[in-house]
């Protein structure tokens, strides 16, 4: 779960580390009275899941309440890369003496957590990986020994940070990494980390994402979930639970476990067809969750005709035929649907398909074929 | 004939009284699987269609031997349950749970490795030596006993595969689900390094899918360590990039990652990697002979 | 530094422990106002740090808070095995079904901790192990991984606890551990641990020992020191931070390092004497810690003879001898002061005493007879 | 003719600008030790006496090779700073400082364990290999080279008894002083088997005190796996149980771990215990013949 700016800085604040003021707004009016309750010069900056906002110009300084109004009206409503703006954080402007780079990822490779530190920031961090590799630090940490001083210590200087920096920055990685354990985050990014004129060091941003699956233990961060999402279809799904993500295409596609799907969306495109999303019923999928499935892959305009590929292990084919009997009732829907049901139970649910369902659905015996079909039949509708 | 579980398994099963857990170890029995014990904190003396269950795994394994467990805790107590599988002295480790915290696993993962002991999963469907023994989930009607060792990320896209495998008339060794989760106990390496060692084993189909850099690894393994042939399969060439795609295994994150550039890895190591899956077992069929 | 039983159960209760309310009483009247306080049945509970105070008549019940203020009278001020009762915890008098057992102890040889459970509790703890080890169920714990749920499970059972109390008790071992890690404890003992008729599983009891290193780090824990020794010396030394131990004889000692002096120790009563004390200047003893030193010794009038023991290492026998002339100068003493410095700088330190120090001062240069001579010396004196 | 420290040792010192750090280093130095870095964060580029100064460990034995740490680090930042001389990779830890809480010793011990280095202390004044080299506060001129090693829980009881055996005339191969807190990083056993393996030690003294029971371990140890002769002495017999002397080292619980107790335990296996210092020096003679 990726967190905003202003929601990872929240966490920073709480442990401990050092962020400017600031408050959220969501409309030009409450930019103004953030902008006059923090006092002085402040920087709106439109707050998206994406890199790039300052060059997208969704990062504007304001020395007045006023213009922070208009900036945050100019900024509201933006599209940045397909993200629109529905909030700002108006925070007090910094005046920056160095820029520097720090975050801590979950390796999966190494499995360990990777802190990573720079004096070069504020810029594309990859690139400074791949252009000057000597000047970003890298550590893994041993999980069940975790940061020590003296890790945080050998990093600053390895990076060359400023030799008035050092202690605060060695301070903000420690404070970093034990966040990064309370909330089992998956990564944790500050870019930049920056030293002050006044010589302290603050985090000017936040990427943080958290582990969903640790979610249960957080409930107060599983509250700032987004579902400011704009696709209906992903919001829909979000609401209801279904990993769901939309594509271009028009064949919708259903299916239970991520490696399958993938493996369906690779199958219709090599039969000359084009996903319009992917769909995971999930592992255990039982008659309601191929219900919910379905309601969201139709109220997709866009969808001309489904595919529904199963594979039962502790899927049972039976339930899914008697699930798609319902929704395909509930929804009314006349739109061309072709089946594949194997593994646990395929005969029942083969059966129950060709004595119950109406002419719309039909039942294919192999994945390859069952692609090809749903191609054609959009195709056709098209 | 066959890697990791056999007819010299002993299995325990961790949260046997659950539903699933009882409704799987029962048809894992029923394959064949020697099923000894089970655990449930606080159910010791019950049975569950026979199999005795006890309050703790060193227990369990004091009193029956036990050799294996099977692990179908709720996500919320599965660290505690594989820190408990690992302290019991087991030889293997099987976790189907799903959605355990991946710091969990991480403290799980690290303790592990400094013993000799081995985790497949979690988030797994489990290994089956076909018409040997099974321990997990999949659907042992999909399998039949042969030559070719199979290795997964992924649980359906495995019982896909093998049904591909078995249309062409070929059987298996040992297929085994690796499981998609950001920390599993054993990778791609581990596995195809047992098989290599596994005279029966005449070649070894690895599936992959986007995301880590697992497939490139097993790209330079294949190249320097194995004698065996292996064809590939990677699924998620169709899904768009930055998107989670159902678990947090298949994350691409920049230019790496992606099912393109483990082809290229794959193929740059002589390794031939099948389309889709019907290409796959063709593929496979060609190269036993 | 070990703990008195109601600074250990207000940690507990700090870390989630459930124990009886109760109050500290100093006072009979006190006793009485606690009493009325908690209300109900109450008991008496004498504040040492010895065993066996039930037994020696430390423990009483009151019905009411009456009784209570006569109980605290009778128990105020006795002496149980050489403790002085200076003070009574006052608390809510429980129920109790079952008595069991519970500690962590810092193993120092298998350099783990370790949790031990018995279903039999309210006894001599060594006495079940000697006698009923099957009754005492043992784990260490792995420090960097730390107690798992599983590992109090395991003792709950392997200890034959009651199944009422099995989770209380799971749920008790996990906050004692985390409470020892993070108090620094090398000792952390529930004896009783009771079921109590309504179901509940309280700790009656509390036996806590925190490491002085860590003290630094515990400024709340520190300043719970006991100073209501009744001994002056022990009571002067430990506000000047000298390590002493009061003995029953006549020569007082003096050593550098902790061997040393037990050595020291030895040798004089291998010579035929009786050490007054045990009196560690430490490793790095300058002039002004021997000045403290002397100043406890000189305070004590069964102390007939003193003898100095110094092998310098990092302490300068130099220092140590112009300490000891300011001493006897600042003490005015004519105590007969036997010296022997060897080590660092030790020629400079036997040619000061030898110019600059009174008659009683006298040097020897081996430890035997430098022993030797203030024994004789002592018995001179008697 | 020595262990642990001497000709080979290149040693680096955590906490070298301290005045204690800055003081004994020079001190070893001039004996003859090879002192190639010292560290202390921020001051990296400075020297000491011409000794160059790292920010940390890792460059300093990036830098200089340096394969012996010694560290001089005050108390709340030891376990730190030993945290990183284990990752540094040196071979051998030598820590002076007292004080360190146990439970953080605790943690460094258990990582410690988990590879192949060394710690000798904490609290301990270090080891010596008289004329060859010194690392710690020893007083040098108590100790003469010979061929008896000396092991001891406590240091200014190892500058008593060397003294004694100087005076008649025997010197040492390497005095080890393990120290005395209740988490050390080697135990008696673990120095007698390096004196064990040393072909010029002919005889060792093993000094021990009241609390725990290393020199019971040791007494089964001497008995099973050693050749060579061992005398030990052992401090504490006039102690009061249960109160505390000195150091944590040095409590009584109950009836274990008394004077009396250890003397039984070595004597049973035919380990001589002098009753003090000089006896202990006259022991040893009699046993070098």
């Amino acid at each position: 779960m990726d967190l905003y700016e202003y929601q990872g800085k929240q966490l920073f604040a709480q442990n401990g580390i050092p962020v400017p003021s600031g408050e959220v707004a969501n409309t030009p009016e409450e930019a103004r009275a953030a902008a006059q309750a923090i006092g002085g010069k402040v920087v709106v900056k439109a707050q998206v899941q994406i890199g790039g906002r300052g060059k997208a110009g969704g990062i504007k300084l304001a020395e007045t309440p006023d213009e922070a109004e208009q900036r945050a009206a100019e900024i509201l409503g933006m599209d940045i890369k397909g993200h629109t703006v529905h909030r700002v954080w108006i925070e007090a402007a910094s005046n920056i003496a160095k820029e520097y780079y720090a975050s801590i990822t979950f390796d999966r490779g190494e499995k360990k957590p990777l802190v990573m530190l720079s004096a070069v920031g504020g810029v594309d961090i990859e690139e400074v990986a791949s252009n000057q590799p000597d000047k970003l630090a890298r550590l893994h940490i041993d999980p069940l020994v975790g940061l020590q001083p003296h890790d945080a210590r050998w990093l600053a200087f390895a990076a060359g940070i400023d030799p008035e920096a050092i202690k605060g920055v060695v301070s903000i990685l420690g404070r970093l990494y034990r966040g990064f354990v309370q909330l089992d985050a998956m990564l944790m990014e500050i870019n930049p980390l920056i030293l002050t004129e006044e010589g302290e060091v603050i985090a000017l941003d936040s990427k943080v994402t958290i582990d969903g699956n640790s979610l249960f233990r957080h409930p107060d961060i599983a509250a700032l979930r987004d579902t400011t999402t704009s696709d209906p279809q992903e919001k829909m799904a979000q609401e209801r639970g279904v990993t769901y993500v939309k594509l271009d295409g028009d064949v919708g596609i259903l299916g239970n476990g991520a490696g399958l799907v993938m493996s369906t969306l690779d199958v219709v495109a090599l039969a000359g067809g084009s996903p319009a999303n992917f769909l995971d019923a999930g592992g255990g999928s039982q008659a309601e969750e191929v219900v919910t499935a379905l309601e969201v892959l139709l109220s997709d305009d866009k969808v001309k005709v489904l595919l529904i590929n199963i594979f039962g292990g502790i899927t049972r084919c039976d339930e899914v035929a008697e699930g798609l009997l319902t929704a395909v009732e509930q929804l009314g829907t006349s739109l061309p649907i072709v089946v594949r049901l194997d593994g646990t139970n395929e005969e029942e649910g083969r059966r129950i398909i060709a004595e119950k369902a109406p002419e719309n659905v039909v039942t294919e015996a192999t994945m390859l074929s069952a692609a090809e079909r749903a191609v054609a039949l959009a195709k056709e509708a098209a | 004939m066959s890697i990791l579980v056999g007819a010299q398994t002993r299995l325990m099963v961790q949260g046997i009284t659950g539903r699933e857990g009882a409704f799987h170890t029962t048809r894992n029995r029923e394959y064949g699987t020697n099923v000894v014990a089970g655990v449930t904190p606080g159910k010791g003396g019950q049975d569950v269609s026979g199999i005795p269950v006890f309050n703790s795994a060193r227990e369990a394994v004091e009193a029956t031997a036990a050799n294996t467990s099977m692990v179908f805790v709720p996500p919320r107590f599965a660290a505690d349950a594989l820190f408990e599988a690992i302290d019991s002295g087991v030889e293997l480790i099987i976790c189907i749970t799903e959605g355990i915290p991946a710091h969990e696993m991480l403290k799980v993962y690290t303790h592990l490795k400094r013993g000799e002991q081995v985790l497949v999963g979690p988030n797994c469907p489990g290994i089956i030596s076909p018409s040997k023994a099974t321990v997990g989930i999949m659907p042992t009607q999909v399998f039949t006993p042969g030559k070719v060792g199979l290795v997964s990320r992924s649980g359906t896209l495995t019982y896909q595969i093998s049904k591909e495998l078995a249309q062409l008339g070929i059987g298996q060794s040992t297929v085994v689900g690796i499981g998609g989760d950001p920390v599993v106990g054993s990778s791609f390496i581990d596995i195809l390094g047992r098989f290599e060692e596994d005279r029966e084993t005449e070649l070894v189909v690895m599936v992959g899918e986007i995301g880590g850099n697992e497939e490139e690894k097993a790209a330079e393994f294949i190249a320097n360590e194995m004698s065996t042939p292996v064809v590939a399969y990677i699924a998620g060439f169709q899904a768009p990039p930055g998107k989670q795609m159902g678990h947090a295994g298949a994350i691409i994150t920049g230019s790496s990652g992606t099912a393109e550039a483990k082809r290229v890895a794959l193929e740059a190591k002589g390794v031939r990697v099948g389309t889709n899956p019907t290409e796959v077992a063709t593929l496979v069929k060609e190269r036993l002979v």
